[in-house]
């Protein structure tokens, strides 16, 4: 059937698009979802090495993943959202409190 | 057929995920990611998981992308906001990504054709997937829910506060 | 087991602190009392340590072992004769610290007794492990307390000068830390068995190399504490910016930690490299006799004046610890306590000074004698204990240490001898300008005499430098066996513990208990 | 009684412990009573102590009595403990017995100071320390007393603390005294070590027993005589003698004429085998002592104020003594030493009275003729002039006499020319003294004109009796010219000083000797009758014959200028100089210096964050890349 490795392959494809698109687009919307796509790469190649493996654990990892990110989502959003409203824009150049 | 319904999958995946990297509105963002996400989740069962594909179809391409949606809306930028302007930057991070695939990719080379096929003997089932999760996963388990609700609570106390204002 | 007396004197300030933070802010009064009963009763209790001290046994007394986090890692207590004072002395001064901080801290006075009570805690701790981890851990915990009284209670650049006091003595305590951990894991190599305990540690034969390295941590961490030319800027600026009772203690007992490191840690553990760096200690240690005793003499500030003469004081101090013989060692630990006492108590003559006038300096300063008769003799005695006048505890000190370094070399003497002129000068010539001479303002014209508090804390330190200088028997007799037993243990340890194995040391009681357990081993199989 | 005499310095101890503590709440009267009551107490037992002691044979000398071990570490060992032997009897006799005449006297010329209780308990503590510094078996204890003496010193000196002159000399006295101190300390250490015992017994065993070698008996003893010269006021150390007469009069007679300042002279005594063995150092102490004699001398001949005047004798005496125990006579220089407490303390009482009728005034300038106003005064004073001028018959004339006729037996010529010099140099000086104070036409201020008096029985009447004795005290030691027994001085302390040092000389020679004593004193005192009685401009016009001598002689040689431009002023500036440039900016500036390196190094590594999410993002990716990078190769 289909090779375990071009799941492999796509995940890793998927991995590096992710961090394209995170450098690339400026609002932090977007780059937020761009690391959903990074999460969502490894996802899958936790899947398939499980299917490699012939284990279930890597599968609940996923499960957690999953879960974790989920929370994550909620909570970053709505950081992103308070940022908003205190500066009104989402453009990270707009964001550099931390400065040295 | 399996061949055939991995790569749909595989393209329309990576290719919605290049359209939101080209698009610049970000509710088209939101949707391609959901395309790209649902895929995943084809990919999934096409790997023997049906329980996370459901997961991954419910939870991300339904749950957290409607979030997204949400704050894409409430944030409502009339025009979309343009890309990186600073050159170098881009093509520093890209070339950075492309080395980063091609070390990846370098990085597994010699497992190209160990690591076997789909297909073979059923694993996961989500009965055994469950067994699992409540038996060896028991603690993680539980402290997820905890998690959760922290950040449910979290989520809501940070926007509340803001809202006041 | 009997009486955990050491516990008792240890933990009771931190007792006293626990309760003192249930007392409502506004009840200052409740507050000091409190914390003076509880020094008091620290006090006496420590007492009892003197009188069933068995002077006849160089071994740890009063001894409390428990396990504690494993690892070697025990709650290990227990004095000898070289410790016992220092406990004594802690438990003397504060009560009297307390005292003479009663109407001089107004602001935050319950956090600021808190910090006091802690820090005694933290100091007794100190001079009653037997274990280097739990060692480690006073020593570390008595800083923060020290932070926070100069930090808060202090002068005007209180900041830089906590700051510049913690980070140096941090400085030290870490590369202790490093050694510490280096002797842990050499004797565990060499035996197998995880100990901090210190009379383990004693049982090691170092090369020599290593000696130099771990001496160097060690006498690093002590040597600014104490504190040794060039590291002793710090002192000048925490005395100048601390509050009285901070400075008494500072110079009383915090000083002491370095030489009593050095005695306790660095001469016993590691007397090869001892040997090597001896020249150059002792020459630091007779440039800061020296050096203190000049820089002493042109201070304006007449708390820094009395800074820069404990560097000279504990200069003399280290040096007759380097002299490695009898009387130089029971000089130095007997002049630790004189002066305790005498710079102790010159520290509170010019807390008296600036509670009345707000300002230390020399110049502001004159003719004070003819206003405050009773405070003029308890700062000439104070002043004569510090110049080291026979009949006053500062003179049998003196000549010990002197007589010690004396013994073993000759020239150091000749050097260090001059302290007793110098400290003749500086000293009197601080006590003409600011006491003596027609009286400089009017604002010297309205100072009070002492007050009944005042002099209730200065008569037990006058009597005890009357005590101390008369009837010194009292104190030495019970260092003599403490202090031989030390001796002993850095001149002839190679005749009482030999083996060396390929760099690697392995102290010869700990082989056979080894094999025997290989054997054991073997038979369960 | 004799075995009590250990209570001999604790009584006026107790007495201070006393005052010290309840003077506050103590009546006036009390006070006085107490505190003299306390010296005479100690007379008594010391005079009780004598008498036993004469029943004692030599051999069971000296009586000890150890109290408790004082000091005791290793070798090092010190015991509380007092011995009686003939010279700490007399010592303690002189100590205690001019002592209470003083403090009698002090009850008069201080009653109205407001420090009176202070005062006496100031001056007892000295009775005390004194006492134990004559009395100690042992040197570690004797250094007790020289301290505890010197810190009366300078209590007593810097007594009128407002004035700043007088709390400056205090100082200057304790200072200089530690300076000698040191040394003494030093030889303390190499007795201790190399004899094991500070017994004075053990010593003087050691010594006997050949234990001791010459080179070592002359280290011990040159750095104990650096010890006396500090405390005696000898060449090098003697400048803080003269400027402790800011102190109460009664002081100076008491401290710095009859008991204190003559430690030095006590100490050599009691350590005379250690000298005699060396040899060199009793060389030394004899030319140091006969060229302080004419030093100080020729300074005192220029001073104006009355108690500088006495102050410089008092040095060029204690040189004599000085003299006298660097030829080995001993006993002549301890002979010496009892009778000048007597002279020169009157002289100083004497001086006070003046003083006292004067309201303080001190300068000769402003005095003259006054011996028809102070009729007990005047001949007390002569007395005393008399005596120490070495007029025949005057104890001042035995005991100066019996030191010179010694140094010129012991073949030290030069040093008997340097003594019969300071000797016409003293009758000089004294006379100047007699003739501007007592004789001449009336100098003084109107004011003080007008409170001109005698002064009260409680001081005229110690000056009576030390008269009497300036007088008589001499008699005890008579010239061996008249008798091998005359001299019963030196017969008493023959079990301390070995006999047969004093070499003989023939009948003939001593008259001789002793003639041109007399003629040199007679003749001081006529040179100083023509300058200021005859002719009383002779001196302007010899000082502007010679104005370069006077004035180095008037400025004391500039000594004092020169101590504090080599020493003092060096190490004062030097001191400022380090601090400034190396304590604080080298030590110091290190410590910030490292802080300061270690925040801006911080400063400079935050500029690396930019406050850029995608720049930390691309931080941690270029990691990943290295990181993966370093995994693969």
């Amino acid at each position: 059937m289909i090779p375990i490795s071009y799941f492999f392959v796509l995940s890793i494809v998927l991995f590096a698009l992710g961090i394209l698109a995170f450098f690339i687009k400026r609002d932090l919307i977007t780059m937020f979802m761009a690391v959903e796509i990074m999460l969502n790469a490894a996802n899958l190649a936790f899947i398939a090495l499980a299917k490699a493996a012939g284990s279930l654990h890597g599968q609940v990892i996923v499960f957690f993943i999953i879960t974790v990110a989920a929370a994550e989502a909620a909570v970053g959003l709505a950081i992103i959202l308070l940022v908003f409203r205190q500066k009104k824009s989402i453009k990270t150049e707009d964001m550099r409190l931390m400065k040295g | 057929m399996a061949a055939f319904l991995f790569f749909l999958l595989a393209v329309t995946c990576v290719g919605s995920v290049l359209a939101m990297i080209i698009s610049r509105n970000q509710a088209h963002n939101a949707l391609f990611l959901v395309l790209a996400f649902t895929c995943l989740g084809g990919l999934f069962g096409l790997l023997d998981a049906p329980f996370i594909a459901a997961v991954q179809i419910i939870i991300y391409a339904g749950a957290i992308m409607v979030l997204f949606i949400f704050v894409v809306m409430m944030v409502n930028l009339r025009q979309g906001i343009t890309r990186e302007k600073k050159k170098w930057t881009l093509f520093f991070s890209g070339g950075l990504a492309i080395v980063l695939l091609v070390e990846l990719i370098l990085a597994i080379r010699g497992t190209f054709f160990a690591l076997g096929r789909t297909g073979g003997e059923k694993t996961g089932t989500p009965t055994e997937l469950g067994r699992l999760l409540f038996t060896d996963y028991l603690y993680p388990f539980e402290i997820t829910s905890v998690l959760i609700i922290a950040a449910l609570v979290g989520a809501i106390v940070l926007v509340k506060k803001g809202a006041k204002e | 087991m009997s009486f955990p007396i050491l516990s008792v004197v240890t933990f009771l300030p931190l007792l006293g602190a626990i309760l003192l933070i249930f007392i409502p802010a506004p009840k200052k009064n409740v507050q000091r009392g409190l914390a003076l009963a509880f020094t008091f009763v620290v006090f006496f209790v420590s007492l009892a340590l003197y009188f069933q001290f068995d002077s006849t046994t160089p071994e740890p007394q009063f001894v409390e072992k428990a396990a504690w986090l494993g690892y070697g890692i025990n709650y290990h207590m227990g004095i000898d004769g070289i410790s016992l004072f220092l406990v004594l002395l802690t438990t003397f001064l504060f009560p009297i610290a307390v005292l003479s901080s009663w109407t001089y801290i107004q602001k935050r006075v319950k956090e600021y007794l808190l910090f006091m009570l802690l820090l005694e805690t933290g100091i007794l701790g100190v001079f009653v492990s037997l274990n280097l981890f739990l060692f480690y851990v006073f020593w570390e915990a008595m800083l923060i307390p020290m932070y926070f009284l100069i930090g808060v209670w202090g002068g005007p650049r209180r900041i830089y000068a906590t700051l510049k006091f913690v980070l140096m003595t941090m400085f030290g305590s870490l590369l202790m830390l490093v050694s510490i951990f280096v002797l842990y894991s050499l004797y565990y190599k060499a035996t197998g068995v995880y100990s901090f305990n210190i009379f383990d540690y004693y049982k090691m034969i170092l090369n020599p190399q290593v000696q130099g390295w771990l001496f160097l941590g060690f006498g690093l961490a002590f040597a600014i504490k104490v504190p040794m030319f060039p590291f002793h800027t710090w002192l000048p600026d925490a005395h100048v910016e601390a509050p009285t009772a901070g400075s008494v203690i500072l110079a009383a007992v915090l000083l002491k930690m370095g030489t009593y490191g050095f005695l306790r840690f660095a001469l016993p553990l590691f007397p090869d490299a001892l040997m090597k760096f001896l020249p150059l200690l002792a020459v630091l240690s007779i440039i800061g006799i020296i050096y203190g005793g000049l820089m002493a003499l042109i201070q304006k500030d007449i708390k820094s004046l009395v800074a820069y003469s404990s560097v000279s004081h504990m200069g003399l101090i280290m040096l007759a610890v380097f002299s490695l013989n009898l009387e130089g060692i029971e000089g130095a630990i007997y002049q630790m306590l004189n002066h305790g006492l005498s710079t102790g108590a010159l520290f509170l003559i010019v807390g008296i000074l600036y509670e009345r006038s707000h300002t230390r300096l020399i110049k502001d300063f004159g003719g004070v004698a003819s206003q405050m008769p009773v405070f003029t003799a308890f700062f000439l005695v104070c002043m004569l204990s510090s110049v080291g006048l026979p009949g006053l505890n500062g003179f049998v000190g003196e000549i010990l240490c002197l007589f010690g370094v004396f013994q073993s070399h000759k020239i150091y003497a000749y050097l260090a001898i001059t302290t007793v002129i110098l400290a003749a000068a500086y000293l009197l010539w601080m006590y003409q300008r600011v006491m003596h001479g027609p009286v400089k303002n009017e604002k010297i014209l309205s100072f009070k005499d002492m007050n009944g508090r005042e002099i209730a804390y200065f008569v037990p330190i006058i009597i005890m430098m009357f005590w101390m200088g008369v009837y010194p028997q009292s104190f030495l007799r019970k260092m003599d066996t403490s202090v031989n037993h030390l001796l002993k243990r850095v001149r002839n340890r190679e005749k009482v513990f030999v083996r060396e194995v390929e760099n690697r040391v392995i102290p010869w009681e700990q082989i056979v208990p080894k094999k025997r357990a290989a054997e054991e081993k073997k038979g369960d199989e | 009684m004799t075995e009590y005499f250990w209570l001999i310095p604790f009584i006026p101890g107790a007495s201070t412990l006393v005052l010290a503590v309840f003077g506050k709440w103590l009546p006036k009267k009390y006070v006085s009573y107490q505190a003299c009551l306390s010296v005479l107490a100690s007379f008594v037992i010391s005079v009780v102590s004598f008498l036993g002691l004469l029943k004692v044979s030599p051999e069971n000398l000296p009586l000890v009595k150890t109290l408790f071990g004082w000091i005791i570490s290793g070798v090092f060992s010190a015991n509380l403990s007092f011995q009686l032997d003939p010279l700490s009897t007399i010592m303690a006799l002189v100590v205690t017995g001019v002592g209470f005449l003083i403090h009698v006297y002090s009850v008069g010329y201080m009653a109205h100071d407001k420090g009176y209780t202070r005062y006496f308990t100031y001056l007892n503590l000295f009775t005390f320390a004194m006492l134990i510094l004559v009395m100690a078996s042992n040197i570690v204890l004797m250094f007790v007393g020289w301290e505890g003496v010197g810190l009366c010193s300078y209590l007593l000196i810097g007594f009128w603390f407002e004035k700043d002159s007088a709390a400056s000399a205090g100082k200057k006295a304790f200072i200089v005294n530690r300076i000698g101190d040191a040394a003494f300390i030093l030889g303390i250490f190499f007795i201790l070590i190399n004899l094991g015992s500070g017994e004075f017994r053990a010593i003087n065993e050691a010594i006997g027993g050949g234990l001791v070698s010459q080179g070592l008996a002359t280290l011990i003893a040159l750095l104990l005589f650096v010890g006396a010269t500090g405390k005696s006021a000898q060449i090098p150390l003697y400048v803080w003698l003269p400027d402790a007469m800011e102190g109460p009069t009664p002081v100076s007679a008491l401290i710095h004429a009859a008991t204190m300042v003559t430690a030095g002279v006590y100490m050599v005594s009691r350590m005379n085998l250690l000298f005699t063995l060396s040899g060199v150092a009793a060389q030394v102490v004899a030319l140091v002592g006969a060229l302080t004699a004419i030093y100080a001398a020729t300074m005192a001949l220029t001073q104006n104020d009355i108690k500088r005047v006495l102050a410089y004798s008092t040095i060029s005496q204690i040189g004599y003594m000085f003299i006298g125990c660097g030829v080995g006579a001993y006993a002549a220089g301890m002979f010496h030493l009892y009778t000048h407490a007597f002279f020169k303390s009157l002289l100083f009482l004497a001086a006070g009275s003046v003083m006292h009728a004067l309201s303080g005034e001190l300068d000769m300038r402003k005095m003259g003729g006054l011996r028809k106003y102070l009729p007990l005064t005047y001949p007390t004073f002569l007395i005393g002039a008399i005596a120490i001028a070495g007029v025949p018959f005057l104890s001042g004339f035995f005991s100066k006499d019996a030191i010179l006729t010694q140094a010129f037996a012991q073949r030290q010529y030069f040093i008997w020319a340097l003594g019969i010099m300071g000797a016409v140099l003293t009758a000089f000086y004294m006379f100047r003294l007699i003739f501007l104070t007592f004789f001449g036409q009336e100098r003084l201020d109107a004011q003080a004109r007008a409170h001109l008096h005698e002064s009260p029985r409680v001081m005229t009447l110690p000056l009576v009796i030390l008269a009497f004795f300036s007088v008589l005290a001499g008699y005890v030691g008579l010239p061996v010219v008249l008798g091998e027994k005359a001299n019963l001085f030196t017969r008493f302390l023959e079990p301390v000083f070995q006999p047969g040092h004093e070499a003989g000389l023939t009948m003939s020679m001593e008259w001789l000797l002793i003639l041109i004593s007399v003629a040199v004193a007679l003749c001081g005192i006529y040179i100083a009758y023509l300058f200021y009685l005859k002719s009383p401009h002779s001196p302007h016009r010899l000082v502007s014959r010679f104005p370069r001598v006077y004035k180095l002689l008037y400025n004391k040689y500039y000594v004092d200028e020169i101590y504090n431009a080599v020493f003092v002023n060096p190490t004062v500036k030097g001191s400022e100089a380090v601090y400034d440039n190396f304590d604080l900016k080298v030590i110091d500036g290190t410590i910030n210096g490292t802080a300061a390196a270690t925040g801006f190094t911080g400063k400079a590594l935050s500029l690396f964050q930019s406050g850029l999410v995608k720049d930390y993002a691309l931080a941690l990716l270029l990691g990943v890349i290295l990181f993966l990078g370093y995994l693969l190769l």
